[in-house]
């Protein structure tokens, strides 16, 4: 009985870390969602620009000196940081201004290219080969009562919670934040206020390429070899996104984590107790999807739209 | 002449995964067989034909696949089609292989069904490596071989490739009379903290990988940082160095199947390899394994190439390709292939990491 | 001839009450105006005949249909039609389209096969919509898409949509909204028409005052979900409280 | 203090204004009439850059502002209140009056013009927490309006603000008009309550179908027989078809 | 009276049919690679008929589906099944399959009924995930993940053997299909779906019954779907759960999107416009590419791809349908946010 508890425990623990990493990614989606509401397809392919980007800071600095240093660590992450600053506005440049009035429906498709000319560009620079990606935290592991997580995972549950609240703090209690809101439901009425609309784009999209390039670099580590095709993952995000509510902070990191747990418990204890789970255990989390979708149709944490007539 | 046929050169189509998610190997696997064909071509060609080589990108879609090859066979003519990757990829062109008479040589699966004379076209198939299912019930032998007592798990992709790999456990648990514990995984899965903790659970001692590259180094990686250390074994696809250079001490005492001989070993085809790379400034990050396999495929299709003599038919091809009796090539272990039997080799040996550095440490095991 | 008859009604949509107590019967050949300040509760009521918001309390009676009971698109067809305060009308398809949309109801499957099938059905389609159209004196809209329309002809085209499907009775909020003093003439008249040549009962909702003395038989007065009065249009124009919360010391009308 | 010259717009290919020219001076209360889709709420869009002309030049106190951004304009001080509302639905109603005030520097200023527009309608307070898209009709359009007020514009444009208002809140809204014209603000009016709009203004212009048709203060309008017949519903009954028979 | 709908097209829609039928001719006299052309298109005529369906339920309706790709999957098995398995003629099962996706519609079309827009799109997305699990576990019948071989059409005692045969069997499905979405859209229903997506309020006035209507367009967008899959079952011969991957979906959407969404012939334009995108146009502009810069790179096909869908979105973003009809207009609101007026 205790070891199918600390087995169900240990299971939560590395559930919580694989449903923050869907965290991060979902709150990616939930920024831009928020202030245009476009669904970015790309956002997963952005992630997977800054795992690169990092990658490339870290052997540039790190010029033939063995094992790189926190020091190049943090400086690395700074020059990603810098990057994805530069990247969100440029994207904001290519993709949102030149379809500010058009229906929301191209940037959706407009991201969706965008995801397929970045998956072909890096690996076009980069090379077809994956590389081993750096990481700090090396394979460190902390133990508590039986209970093993590794340092990467924590730090991965660190981020992702410290950029929820530092997100949910900004929407909720800046001006800047409730600007953004009104934004994307009418943003001609918002020019009208003298929201600066454009520049209300260019930000979501840094923020966005920001929360991005932070998951990416956590990420890489954890994946094993880096390749192009970890822009997928982004695909894998959507249900815990849509789970929380599209556009919902809170939405972001509770879908994630819920979905996470889900996935981690169901290919756990549970297949292991119930055969067939294991046939279908990357439905398991539609099937909850579609189920709580059907009771909530806007997501856990998303609030209907309202319309008078 | 037959199509493909010219003069001076012979016109064959290879189609991978350009863009899709084994695009790796499809950077890998063409270049291996350049290096070949150049130095085939550079010596003369064959029977004074030049080889050249066409790659067509199906991004892992067999329906891609299929206009690739019908684009490669309508319009570009090639004369054959060689190493296309991908199980259901190569299954799809089957019905386009029978009717165009166009034989596929070394398809780069390891896919038992390949090698099924039942099948449509399979008289135009020639494979050369040793299907997954026996890989897989050659490792469990092996591993009860060592310990009649070992407990034994399996961890596999949810697709055709792991039900291959299923179908040699079966009969393997047959023969020897044990159960083997079964946990999946989705193709793109990139967390196994649940499968790795029900084989701790089962108390399993010997846990066989059917992943391809990415996924032994995270189950290895999610084991250790879980403190559970059984002896990993993995397929075929596995075979590759990067695993152990990934996986660092993870992945120490990992041992692998290969189907051919290592490609830093003293194999005549592994030195000729490493010479011709040097020579052409091949870059180290891309020899391994899965480059040499592109090489000696390459050596299989040139040698029947060969046989088929100065004036080349399809039909030709695919008589002389059923004179190969025990040939060995350098790499490969002897292929044979007759009117019944289009399976190449049969056997594999095993690859085991140890400081980081894989060493052979069995004979050729049918 | 009672035609439609409301109890009781009490609608609250948590905390505001929207509607208390609310009782009042239209009779068949009436227009009968409902006017009140913001906020009273007029759309609402709307909303709870036309069966979108389901009240707490009460009962709604037309022509012996019990109307809480049905679903929206079951009310049309105990005839029962409406126009909306905010325009609804559908941009990407063309004026005649947009009305004819009306006419769903009327239109069986057996009808749909037949136009698919053959032609003549399309003409007899068209020829419902065109009617209307002509009524309304905006023929020449017909295949204009309704995006980038003037204000007018889009209020319009909902009146035209409502009235296309047949109905007994019409509810109209605020019709005359956003139009200047000739077109608000030209709105009371038209109302007039729908009642006398096509015999419909109107149910209107309006502020302008002009227009409600104008045309209705009857008026009532609603204040923060409570009738205020009830009456011929001279009595509930005088009516104090009406002046007090509705019309203002001046009584501008 | 405004100047329009020459000024077309276009919507697509569809042309909205066919060049007109008009001055708003300091201070001044002007109205604009005109039919249903005559061009009155695209001569106020045009001048708060929501829309751009393609011809012709906007003078804002001396500077030319037609080809700025509207955010740019509204910062020089031009308010607008959009024709048709258009609050922000999932706001609550005082996130909404918070936005009319984004460009306020100092928060107290904020709540200080907030309690000024609660006091004008007492309902907006009643229903502060609600989102602004379940209040009625005329809940929207007082808010629409305080909104606009957030920032005590130089030169306010008002589309049809009395759209969908009692009687008495249009009084209401005319009596607030007329304050703060006292106070100084210059105001651009489109109104459909054309006697109203005519007794208050100081200037009014008449507009058919993209041009300036007539100009003048409200007794010369007067005179003007069309302008009577037309807009102060003295006319005789016209023909519906002709009335409608636009485009 | 006048004679309303001026309807130009009709006039040339003969000539475009017989037309249609000529093309393999002309194309047999052009180049002697015929046949990979004929392949090309033939994809082109099944996905048209798929998008046609896609157009009525994701353009028409605004329910965005992102698992097209399943209903294609769930009329391809169940057809091979049926022919090959059951033993029913081919001609049969064109009716028959189709009728069974379109229950799996219904099916999918319950969620619907309360949920909307991208939430929508997720859940047949997760309905297309599901489809690809339940197909491998009917191993019985499926054979699983290792893939289905499928035989050729005959009907009446006809088989239809190359692409040649194919070709007129596949086209004359999707012109049958076209003038029925045609029809459908243009009819009460038409309106009706046009109305739910605008304002769900409008339509319920009005009489439309939303639960039915949307279960309706489900399964009349299932039906085409279906009569797809029975087509790409029995003309590529092999089917695998590869075929049918979640790409493709967004891929199907993207073709009604660039045709520009609620017009059927939209739907043909960007079905076809993707198709020869993707399979003939790029790898030519691929090989020119590197002939003249000598880049060795399997990426540069998809950037190539990207690139010309990225720009023409830019360039156009109201699809190939309204750039045709120089109708900006039409497309600008839509679907996501009838609530966004223009300016
Ligand atoms: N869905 C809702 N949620 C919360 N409150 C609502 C909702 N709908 C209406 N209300 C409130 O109910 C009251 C009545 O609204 P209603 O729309 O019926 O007013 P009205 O009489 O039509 O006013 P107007 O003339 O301004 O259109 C308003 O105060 C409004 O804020
Ligand atoms: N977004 C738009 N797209 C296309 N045409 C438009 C658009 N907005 C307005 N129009 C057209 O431009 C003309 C002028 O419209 P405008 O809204 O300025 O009229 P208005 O005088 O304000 O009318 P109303 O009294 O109805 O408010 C009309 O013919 C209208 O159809
Ligand atoms: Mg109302
Ligand atoms: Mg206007």
């Amino acid at each position: 009985m205790t070891e199918l508890l600390t087995g169900l425990l240990q299971e939560t623990v590395s559930g919580i870390a694989l449903g923050c990493i869907y965290a991060l990614i979902a709150l990616g989606f939930t920024l831009i969602i928020k202030a245009t509401e476009v669904v970015n397809f790309a956002q997963g392919e952005l992630m997977m620009v800054g795992a690169y980007v990092n990658f490339f800071f870290v052997t540039t600095f790190l010029s033939n000196q063995g094992e790189p240093t926190i020091g190049i660590y943090l400086l690395a992450f700074g020059s990603s940081i810098i990057f994805a600053v530069a990247f969100g506005w440029i994207l904001d440049w290519v993709i949102n201004r030149p379809l500010k009035d058009e229906p929301i429906f191209s940037v959706i498709m407009a991201t969706i290219s965008l995801s397929i000319i970045l998956r072909a560009l890096v690996g076009m620079i980069a090379g077809p080969l994956s590389l081993v990606p750096y990481s700090p935290f090396g394979n460190k592991i902390l133990s508590v009562g039986g209970i093993v997580i590794s340092v990467l995972d924590l730090s991965i549950i660190f981020s992702a919670i410290i950029l929820v609240i530092l997100f949910y703090y900004f929407f909720n209690q800046t001006k800047w934040g409730v600007a953004m809101q009104a934004t994307s439901e009418d943003s001609v009425a918002a020019q009208l206020m003298g929201i600066p609309v454009k520049r209300v784009y260019g930000l979501v999209w840094i923020f966005s390429a920001i929360v991005a390039t932070i998951s990416g670099i956590l990420l890489a580590p954890r994946m094993s070899l880096l390749d192009t095709s970890m822009g997928f993952l982004g695909l894998k995000a959507f249900p815990a996104a849509v789970l929380g509510g599209f556009g919902s902070i809170t939405g972001a990191i509770a879908g994630g984590i819920i979905m996470g747990v889900i996935e981690t418990i169901s290919m756990g204890t549970l297949s292991f107790h119930f055969e067939w789970i294991k046939e279908m255990n990357d439905i398991i989390v539609w099937i909850v999807l579609i189920a709580v979708l059907m009771v909530k149709p806007d997501g856990l944490f998303g609030e209907a739209k309202v319309k008078k007539v | 002449s037959s199509p493909g046929i010219t003069e001076d050169t012979i016109l064959i189509g290879n189609i991978q995964d350009l863009s899709g998610p084994m695009k790796e190997l499809g950077a890998l696997l063409p270049s291996g067989s350049n290096l070949y064909f150049d130095y085939v071509n550079e010596n003369g060609g064959v029977h004074g034909r030049q080889i050249k080589m066409i790659v067509e990108d199906h991004s892992y879609n067999p329906q891609k696949a299929v206009a690739a090859a019908k684009k490669l066979i309508e319009k570009d003519q090639v004369f054959c089609l060689y190493h296309v990757i991908g199980t259901s990829p190569c299954e799809a062109l089957r019905p386009i292989l029978a009717e165009s008479g166009v034989p596929l040589i070394a398809p780069a699966t390891q896919s038992g069904s390949m090698s099924d004379m039942s099948r449509q076209a399979a008289d135009l198939i020639f494979h050369t490596d040793t299907g997954y299912d026996k890989q897989t019930r050659i490792l469990v032998d092996n591993i009860l071989s060592k310990n009649a007592n070992a407990k034994i798990g399996i961890i596999y992709q949810d697709d055709d490739y792991g039900e291959n790999v299923l179908k040699g456990t079966a009969i393997a648990e047959e023969k020897a009379g044990i159960s083997v514990q079964r946990e999946a995984y989705q193709r793109g899965a990139t967390d196994f903290a649940g499968q790795v903790a029900n084989l701790m659970k089962g108390g399993v001692t010997d846990v066989i990988i059917a992943g391809i590259v990415k996924e032994p180094i995270i189950v290895m990686k999610t084991a250790v940082a879980m403190g559970y250390a059984p002896n990993f074994y993995g397929t075929s696809p596995t075979m590759d160095h990067r695993i152990s250079l990934a996986a660092g001490s993870a992945g120490e005492g990992f041992t692998s199947v290969n189907f051919a001989s290592l490609w830093n070993s003293d194999a005549p085809s592994a030195l000729l390899y490493n010479e011709l790379c040097e020579k052409a400034g091949i870059p180290a990050k891309m020899k391994g394994m899965y480059h040499f396999y592109g090489f000696i495929t390459a050596q299989v299709l040139v040698e029947g190439l060969e046989r088929t003599g100065k004036f080349p038919t399809r039909t030709r091809l695919v008589n002389a390709l059923e004179t190969f009796k025990n040939w060995d090539g350098g790499a490969f272990p002897p292929i044979t292939y007759n009117q019944n039997d289009h399976a190449g080799t049969e056997s594999v040996i095993l690859v085991q990491v140890t400081d980081g550095v894989q060493n052979v440490i069995s004979d050729w095991i049918e | 001839m009672v035609n439609l008859q409301i109890d009781n009604l009490r609608m609250q949509f948590s905390g505001v009450v929207a509607l208390n107590n609310v009782s009042l019967t239209v009779s068949e050949g009436e227009i009968f105006s409902l006017i009140g300040s913001n906020g009273s509760g007029k759309s609402t009521l709307f909303n709870c005949i036309n069966g979108f918001n389901k009240p707490q309390k009460g009962a709604i009676d037309f022509n012996g249909h019990d109307l809480l009971t049905k679903q929206p698109h079951q009310i049309i067809k105990c005839g029962i039609a409406r126009t909306f305060q905010n325009i609804q009308n559908i941009p990407y398809m063309t004026i005649l389209d947009n009305i004819l949309l009306g006419a769903h109801h009327r239109l069986d499957s057996k009808s749909t096969v037949k136009r698919w099938l053959t032609r003549s059905q399309r003409n007899v389609e068209e020829a419902m919509g065109l009617e209307i159209l002509d009524f309304l004196g905006i023929i020449n809209y017909e295949q204009k898409y309704m995006a980038g329309q003037p204000y007018g002809i889009q209020k319009l085209t909902e009146i035209a949509r409502a009235l296309v499907g047949k109905p007994k009775l019409i509810l109209m909020d605020e019709p005359a909204a956003g139009m200047n003093d000739q077109e608000t003439q030209e709105i009371a008249k038209i109302i007039s028409e729908i009642r006398d040549e096509l015999g419909i009962t109107v149910l209107v909702v309006e502020h302008d005052m002009s227009l409600v003395m104008s045309i209705s038989d009857r008026v009532c007065a609603l204040d923060s979900g409570n009738i205020l009065a009830m009456g011929s249009p001279e009595e509930v124009k005088n009516h104090p409280d009406v002046i007090k919360a509705f019309l203002g010391e001046s009584g501008d009308a | 203090m405004l100047k329009l010259v020459g000024i077309e717009t276009y919507y697509g290919k569809i042309k909205a204004l066919h060049g007109v020219s008009l001055e708003v001076k300091e201070g001044q209360l002007v109205t604009i009439l005109g039919a249903n889709g005559a061009g009155k709420s695209t001569i106020l869009k045009t001048i708060s850059g929501l829309v751009e002309p393609e011809h012709g030049t906007i003078h804002f106190e001396g500077k030319r502002i037609d080809r700025k951004d509207p955010e740019e304009i509204v910062a020089m001080g031009i308010g607008h209140v959009p024709e048709w509302r258009r609050i922000f639905p999932e706001l609550t109603v005082e996130e909404n009056l918070k936005m009319g005030g984004f460009l306020l520097k100092e928060k107290e200023l904020l709540f200080e013009r907030m309690e000024e527009a609660f006091k004008h309608f007492p309902i907006l307070e009643k229903r502060k927490n609600q989102k602004a898209g379940n209040l009625s009709g005329g809940e929207q359009q007082m808010l629409s309006i305080s909104r606009a007020l957030m920032i005590k514009p130089k030169l306010l444009l008002l589309d049809e603000p009395s759209l969908g208002l009692s009687p008495l809140l249009v009084q209401e809204i005319f009596a607030i008009i007329k304050e703060l014209h006292q106070s100084g603000v210059t105001i651009l009016l489109v109104e459909q309550n054309v006697n109203r709009a005519l007794s208050i203004a100081d200037y009014g212009y008449v507009l058919t179908t993209g041009k300036i048709f007539l100009s003048g203060t409200y007794e010369e309008l007067l005179d003007e027989e069309k302008v009577r017949e037309q807009y102060l519903g003295e006319g005789k009954y016209i023909r519906r078809s002709k009335l409608w028979s636009g485009g | 009276m006048k004679r309303r709908y001026e309807d130009v097209s009709l006039t040339w829609i003969p000539v475009l049919i017989v037309a249609i039928f000529l093309l393999p001719f002309m194309l047999k006299g052009m180049t002697f690679s015929y046949k990979y052309y004929l392949f090309v298109l033939n994809m082109a005529g099944i996905y048209i008929i798929l998008t046609v369906g896609l157009d009525l339920l994701s353009g028409y309706t605004g329910l965005i589906s992102l698992g097209h790709s399943a209903f294609l999957a769930i009329g391809a098995y169940t057809s091979a099944i049926l022919v090959d398995q059951v033993g029913i003629p081919f001609i049969l099962s064109l009716f028959i399959s189709p009728l069974i996706v379109g229950l799996f519609g219904l099916l999918i079309g319950f969620p619907a009924l309360r949920i909307t827009g991208m939430y929508l799109g997720l859940t047949t997305m997760g309905f297309g995930f599901i489809v690809k699990r339940l197909i491998i576990a009917f191993r019985v019948w499926t054979q699983g993940a290792g893939g289905l071989e499928v035989s050729h059409p005959v009907i009446l005692g006809f088989s239809f053997n190359s692409d040649w045969d194919n070709y007129y069997l596949i086209f004359t499905c999707a012109i049958i299909a076209v003038i029925a979405g045609r029809r459908i859209g243009k009819s009460k229903i038409g309106r009706a779906l046009m109305a739910i997506r605008d304002s769900e309020q409008a339509a319920e006035a009005t009489g439309v019954h939303l639960a039915k209507y949307k279960m309706l367009v489900f399964f009349i967008s299932g039906l085409f779907a279906g009569v797809a899959g029975v087509l790409f079952a029995h003309t590529s011969h092999f089917i695998s759960t590869d075929h049918f991957d979640i790409l493709l979906s967004i891929y199907f959407i993207i073709m009604v999107l660039v045709g520009g969404a609620s017009s059927i012939y939209g739907a043909v334009l960007g079905t076809l416009f993707i198709v020869l995108l993707d399979f003939l146009f790029v790898p030519q502009l691929k090989e020119v590419i590197q002939g003249m810069f000598n880049i060795e790179s399997g990426d540069i096909q998809s950037l190539l791809f990207g690139l010309i869908m990225f720009l023409f979105i830019i360039f156009h973003p109201t699809g190939l349908y309204g750039m045709w009809l120089k109708m900006k207009i039409y497309w600008k609101l839509f679907p996501f946010n009838p609530k966004k007026r223009l300016i």
